[in-house]
């Protein structure tokens, strides 16, 4: 089986360090990733506010275009685009009538059969078999996982991990030598969408969800959706102002921890593009 | 020559709303062999079956047919009335209008059609029906009450009371149930132990109770009247007529850290244990799962200690056989716990505690002694949370019911909290109290008024540990959603309550219905919330659905005079719906070959022998007899019964068949 | 085909379906007309040969429904409806009955909305079935038959 | 399906979004878990709850009340509201919903301009390119917004970290994206 990637937008502008990092990881385990090929934007927030038809054409294309090539598993990045695929996935096929009338509207054929992986499932599906015997730096550090809301909500569509206090990135983290603490803003919101148009909001919000994981002694958040850290990490000087705080605490992905736990340099999972200054390594 | 009376009911407008009552008597009454047919507003009411009883004398009728309810509402009623009027009970049927089609279509023509071809059906089901005659039974006037709370306690002492035998069962190793762990009762708060310790020494050495603690309900056979009950007396490892409950060796017990059941997890037993003070039988049991003998082998600690030598670790479980006349369900029921919300930690937080945790806090003899400790670090909280609706009213979590009790129980617990911690800070997030009962709302009103304990409504969104304390995020729905946030030292969730694990379990062994949250269900919900379906067996307390104590105290008293009135007969009639093997003339003397397949399959052991002799005395041929004092009419010898020479009286093969084709078949 | 209206009869027990039938009335929960009740003390007392009895009577489908496993009422009596239906079922088969015309389920006293439910499915799926007149006529012709043979 | 059948007659906001999203607002018995667990209720000028509670009065000015309220452009459709409601009430859906009819019966809130003005010059970049082409969406909300000062020194620190491309990624399927856009805009 081929595993295709759908890298979204993000990953190809601000947050390319995510990028790097989940192809330095497959690199190193001898993992073929496909893009997929043509991939348009899966239509984020802005799609489902302002449009719904739109909403889902925009990711069954995208679906509709793995499927054409063959690729019967892919895996998303992306914990936005994991939830807009996962949705339109999901509300298609409870709706035959819808799917033919999105069929028509991507001109494609659309049979809903891909399989999506959000980050996390291919870790765990790929990376977890083979990574004791590959680790030489333990990430002896005390995180915070921070799932944020799309990749456990809708938690009925998406049937992935559990709703409160998830579980899957902290048995992840802890299989590197991590130590998870008890983290109740796990799955609080970031702000997400607004961070440009009311970053004020975004400011606040992640605001909390940083003093929290700096409160309890944690060396570093961890994340896995893109959104999270730019609210996380590049807007981190209007958090500070917002709060009148240093908060320096380093945002990092689950897959460039694990990139430094196999011994991958800094610069190769992509942390030298952080705002915040990674000290961790 | 057949001559039918047929009642066509309104119900009010239960049934006229949506089909033409009118059209239904016309078209009806049109039939070959319908001598009468005539519509009424209600039927069930005193001129309606007085207009039955007139028909019968004045028509002659032969038949009736009452167009009305389900047959599981009013039969009975019909029936009478029918006796009444000089006609053979057994010569009634219903057409069920209401449940099966008005209330279930829309109102239009088919609806219609479907009422004259229900009515139809039973015309010609009831032009076969025979006068029957009940059948009489002797009565067992034992009874056996299934649990020893508050509802068991009671039961058995009312029914004792009348003179009458109680068998006792309780599963645990003392009777006293929940009642036993509360503190404080509400409205009065007085003390529970105060007011029920003495029921359970009354329980303990009436004379006409038995009582079998450590036991459980192995099969019941049988029916009203008549059951036979199989009880798993399991093995206390001690003989009980030796022992002396002296103690010694649960204080030498060296395995302790078991959790104790009796304090809600919040202590810790040894493996042999009286569950608490006052506990009857006051005698301990040997828990096997944890004693170190049955383990390791080894240990024996409390039989080189024991003064009297009572301890048997050999000592099997005991299979007790009891003749039952009637039967009632105490078995009450549980609460959920903490792990059950993902939205308050799944349990993860110590101080996050149940209903019953807080009560066996407040009371005084309790793991605290009363006092109130929080169990993460045993300080005195300084403000407590409580949370009301915790799981009930909830569909996402599977319960949609209101468990009744929690509103009482929650004024009460924040009182107590506030009468022990003087300067403590109580909130209550609620959606709505429900405080009907006899100074029950008063009793709320107090704690807001008098104790200050502060009402909030709106329902928590999330509750979070942070520096060793709680964070607890809802809102005030009375101020527009404005966000509330509290730090709290514990919060207390009055969670929902749930049937008791292994009710379904009983349930099937006893045959009765239980709904959808495995609460044992009535026979009516109204008329007859005391009965299940299953006559003899009757309900008391919390495991029908959440009760406090004086609706169960109650229910437990209305149970004991349902068996005491069953019990005040020597001989019970019986509906005659029984199964008949036909009897031809001799040689033949039935088409029955004797092949005993019946035999097999009744469940009730109802089907004998009979042989036939000739002259010489010779057994010429052996045929199937039904027992129509065991029989109760389910028919599955009927169906399998290869020669036909079985029928069942009131749905025999000729009336069944009829039915279907009348059903099938334009008219 | 649209202003066909399937003739269907339900035989069910008195404990459950015929109770749960009660609840679907007390909850008003609306089901298609097309189906009639028969009551039975119980699923073992029907005797499988009157479901041909009712196909040859003009019945375009038939539910029978008790309680559900371990909850009957008898005890067993559910047991033996089922043992004697899955034998009953591959005689029909081979006899070439179309079983999608026949529903068996287990609703429960507790359950109004499932009666609603296999109600509204069965006589969904009878309609896209059509009257039943290949039975009718097997039956018609062989009475026919019968006759001109005497 | 048999509410629906008792109340062709009405056209409140409920039971338009009861037809269109198979929300029930009258399911909601008004706990205000959905408020208490929702990240921007407190800058909402309507809480879900009370939205909620707006639906349930059937009354005109208060489904306008709706329609022209901030709380619709804040939500962030985050999911914790769906996620711990009792009743499994889909707000977040019903949310979608009151956008899009605020919007087509021009009833948007003034303070939500700026929301809407970022969430148009996404979609714009996406219309023409395929894929979203940052730059050119911050420049777009710029003009749009008006805000000609935010965010400036953001810019700088993105393209030194090579997280800001210069120019646009466009894929070939532009012309279908087009069609797309076109066929589902009506």
């Amino acid at each position: 089986m081929k595993t295709g990637i759908y890298p979204g937008c993000s990953l190809t502008g601000s947050a390319r360090d995510y990028n790097e990092s989940v192809f330095a990881l497959a690199e190193a385990f001898g993992l073929e990733l496909i893009q997929i090929p043509d991939w348009n934007c899966c239509g984020a927030t802005a799609a489902h506010n302002l449009n719904k038809e739109l909403s889902l054409a925009l990711p069954a294309r995208i679906l509709a275009l793995a499927e054409q090539n063959g690729l019967d598993e892919i895996i998303v990045p992306c914990a936005a685009c994991y939830s807009r695929l996962v949705v339109t996935q999901h509300e298609l096929k409870n709706n035959p009538e819808l799917k033919n009338r999105i069929s028509e509207v991507i001109e494609m054929d659309y049979r809903g059969t891909s399989s999506i992986l959000n980050v996390i499932e291919w870790i765990d599906k790929y990376i977890i078999p083979k990574l004791d015997e590959k680790i030489v730096k333990p990430f002896n550090y005390k995180v915070a996982c921070y799932y944020g809301c799309l990749l456990v909500r809708p938690n009925k569509i998406l049937n992935y991990d559990r709703a409160e206090d998830p579980q899957t990135l902290d048995l992840v983290m802890s299989k590197i030598g991590a130590d998870p603490i008890d983290y109740p803003y796990k799955t609080e919101c970031c702000g997400a969408g607004l961070s440009i148009s009311r970053t004020d909001i975004v400011s606040k919000l992640s605001g909390k969800i940083i003093e929290d994981a700096e409160h309890r002694g944690a060396d570093a958040i961890i994340v896995a959706c893109p959104m999270c850290h730019s609210n996380l990490d590049m807007r981190r000087p209007d958090i500070n102002k917002y709060w009148d705080t240093e908060y320096k605490i380093p945002v990092i992905f689950v897959t460039q921890a694990i990139g430094l736990a196999i011994g991958l340099s800094p610069q190769k999972v992509g942390l030298k593009r952080h705002f915040v200054e990674v000290k961790i390594s | 020559m057949a001559r039918i009376g047929v009642f066509i009911c309104h119900c009010g407008e239960n049934i006229s709303a949506t089909v033409d009552c009118g059209k239904v008597a016309e078209t009806i009454g049109k039939l070959k062999h319908v001598a009468y047919s005539t519509e009424y507003k209600y039927m069930c009411s005193d001129p309606g079956q007085t207009l039955i009883k007139d028909a019968i004398k004045e028509h002659k009728l032969t038949g009736v047919v009452v167009s009305a309810c389900s047959p599981r509402m009013h039969e009975p009623t019909f029936r009478k009335a029918c006796a009444e009027g000089g006609l053979n009970p057994f010569l009634c049927e219903m057409a069920n209008l209401r449940e099966h089609c008005s209330w279930v279509h829309e109102k239009n023509e088919l609806t219609t059609e479907k009422a004259i071809d229900i009515v139809r059906t039973q015309v010609e089901k009831v032009k076969l029906n025979s006068a029957l005659q009940p059948i009489k039974v002797p009565v067992t006037k034992t009874a056996m009450v299934i649990g020893g709370g508050i509802a068991g306690i009671q039961s058995a002492l009312d029914i004792a009371n009348t003179g009458h035998k109680v068998i006792m069962i309780e599963r645990s190793p003392s009777i006293g149930g929940h009642m036993s762990q509360l503190s404080e009762t509400f409205p009065t708060l007085d003390c529970s132990q105060c007011i029920l310790t003495p029921r359970m020494v009354e329980v303990a050495q009436h004379p006409n109770i038995t009582l079998y603690t450590y036991a459980e309900v192995e099969s019941v056979e049988g029916f009203i009247g008549n059951f036979k009950v199989k009880i798993r007396k399991k093995s206390k490892s001690l003989d009980e007529k030796v022992c002396t409950g002296c103690g010694l060796c649960t204080t030498k017990c060296p395995q302790k850290k078991i959790p104790n059941e009796f304090e809600q997890g919040m202590g810790m037993r040894p493996a042999i244990y009286i569950p608490f003070p006052q506990a009857v039988p006051n005698r301990p049991v040997i828990d096997r799962e944890h004693c170190t003998y049955y383990i390791k082998g080894k240990c024996k600690v409390c039989e080189v200690v024991c003064p009297t030598k009572a301890i048997r670790f050999d000592q099997p479980d005991e299979i007790l056989e009891l003749e039952i006349g009637a039967i009632v369900i105490a078995t009450g029921f549980d609460i959920k716990h903490a792990d059950f919300f993902p939205e308050y930690g799944y349990g993860k937080y110590k101080d996050i505690i149940d209903g019953l945790q807080f009560e066996r806090l407040a009371s005084a003899s309790g793991p605290t002694s009363g006092a109130i400790r929080r169990p993460s670090d045993g300080q005195v909280p300084k403000s407590i949370v409580f949370i009301a609706c915790a799981g009930s009213r909830d569909p996402a979590k599977g319960i949609a019911y209101c468990s009744k009790i929690c509103c009482m129980y929650t004024a009460k617990h924040a009182m107590l909290y506030k009468h022990k911690v003087h300067e403590g800070r109580a909130h209550v997030f609620y959606m709505d109290i429900r405080s009907g009962g006899k100074n029950y709302d008063e009793f709320v009103r107090r704690a807001i008024e008098e104790d200050h304990v502060k009402y909030i409504r709106g329902r928590v969104s999330t509750v979070f540990e942070r520096d060793g304390k709680l964070i607890v995020k809802g809102v005030d729905t009375l101020l527009g959603a404005q966000p509330v946030e509290i730090v709290a030292d514990m919060v207390v969730l009055a969670t929902a309550g749930v049937a008791n694990s292994g009710a379904e379990d009983l349930a099937q062994k006893l045959h009765v219905s239980y709904d959808a949250h495995k609460f044992f269900a009535e026979a009516h919900p109204k008329l007859k919330p005391i009965e299940t379906n299953t006559a003899g067996i009757f309900l008391a307390g919390a495991c029908q659905n959440p009760k406090d104590i004086p609706d169960t105290v109650s229910q437990a008293s209305g149970a004991a005079v349902k068996v005491a009135a069953l019990f005040s007969q020597s001989e019970l009639t019986r509906e005659p719906l029984v199964a008949v093997v036909n009897r031809t003339a001799p040689p033949m003397y039935s088409t029955c070959v004797g092949c005993f397949l019946c035999q097999t399959v009744c469940p009730y052991q109802a089907i004998e022998r009979e042989d036939f002799k000739n002259r010489e005395g010779k057994i010429v041929k052996t045929v199937a007899k039904i027992n129509e004092g065991l029989c109760q009419g389910c028919g599955t010898c009927v169906a399998l019964c290869r020669s036909k020479s079985i029928d069942l009286l009131g749905y025999s093969n000729n009336q069944v068949y009829a039915e279907v084709v009348a059903l099938l078949n334009e008219y | 085909m649209s202003d066909f209206e399937p003739k269907v009869v339900a035989f069910v027990c008195n404990w459950c379906t015929y109770a749960g039938a009660d609840l679907t009335g007390t909850s008003r929960i609306k089901y298609a007309s097309n189906v009639k009740i028969i009551r039975f003390p119980c699923t073992g007392r029907i005797d499988f040969m009157l479901l041909l009895k009712a196909f040859a009577n003009g019945a375009d489908g038939i539910i029978v429904s008790g309680c559900h496993p371990n909850d009957c009422h008898y005890t067993s009596g559910n047991f033996h409806a089922k043992r004697r239906w899955i034998m009953f079922k591959e005689l029909m088969d081979f006899m070439g009955v179309d079983m999608n015309r026949i529903t068996f389920s287990w609703v429960s006293a507790a359950e109004g909305a499932k009666w609603a439910d296999v109600v509204n499915t069965t006589v969904t799926r009878i309609r896209e079935l059509g009257p039943y007149l290949s039975y009718k006529e097997l039956v018609n012709r062989s009475v026919e038959e019968e006759v001109k043979n005497e | 399906m048999s509410h629906s059948e008792h109340h062709t007659e009405r056209n409140s906001l409920a039971y338009v979004i009861e037809k269109n999203v198979e929300v029930h607002a009258q399911k909601c018995y008004q706990c205000g878990k959905c408020s208490a667990g929702c990240p921007v209720a407190d800058q909402m000028d309507l809480p879900p709850s009370i939205v909620m509670r707006l639906l349930q009065t059937e009354d005109i000015a208060n489904d306008e009340k709706i329609l022209r309220s901030h709380s619709i452009w804040l939500c962030v459709t985050c999911e914790m509201c769906l996620s711990r409601c009792p009743m499994e009430i889909d707000i977040p859906s019903m949310m979608d919903y009151l956008r899009q009819k605020s919007r087509s019966e021009k009833k948007v809130n003034k303070n939500a301009k700026n929301i809407i003005a970022f969430h148009k010059s996404f979609l714009n970049s996406i219309r023409f390119t395929g894929r979203l082409y940052e730059l050119g969406l911050i420049l777009d909300y710029k003009r749009q917004s008006l805000n000609m000062t935010q965010d400036i020194s953001l810019a700088p620190k993105m393209i030194s970290r090579g997280k800001l491309h210069l120019f646009p990624n466009m894929i070939k399927g532009t012309a279908q994206i087009a069609r797309i856009f076109k066929k589902t805009s009506k």
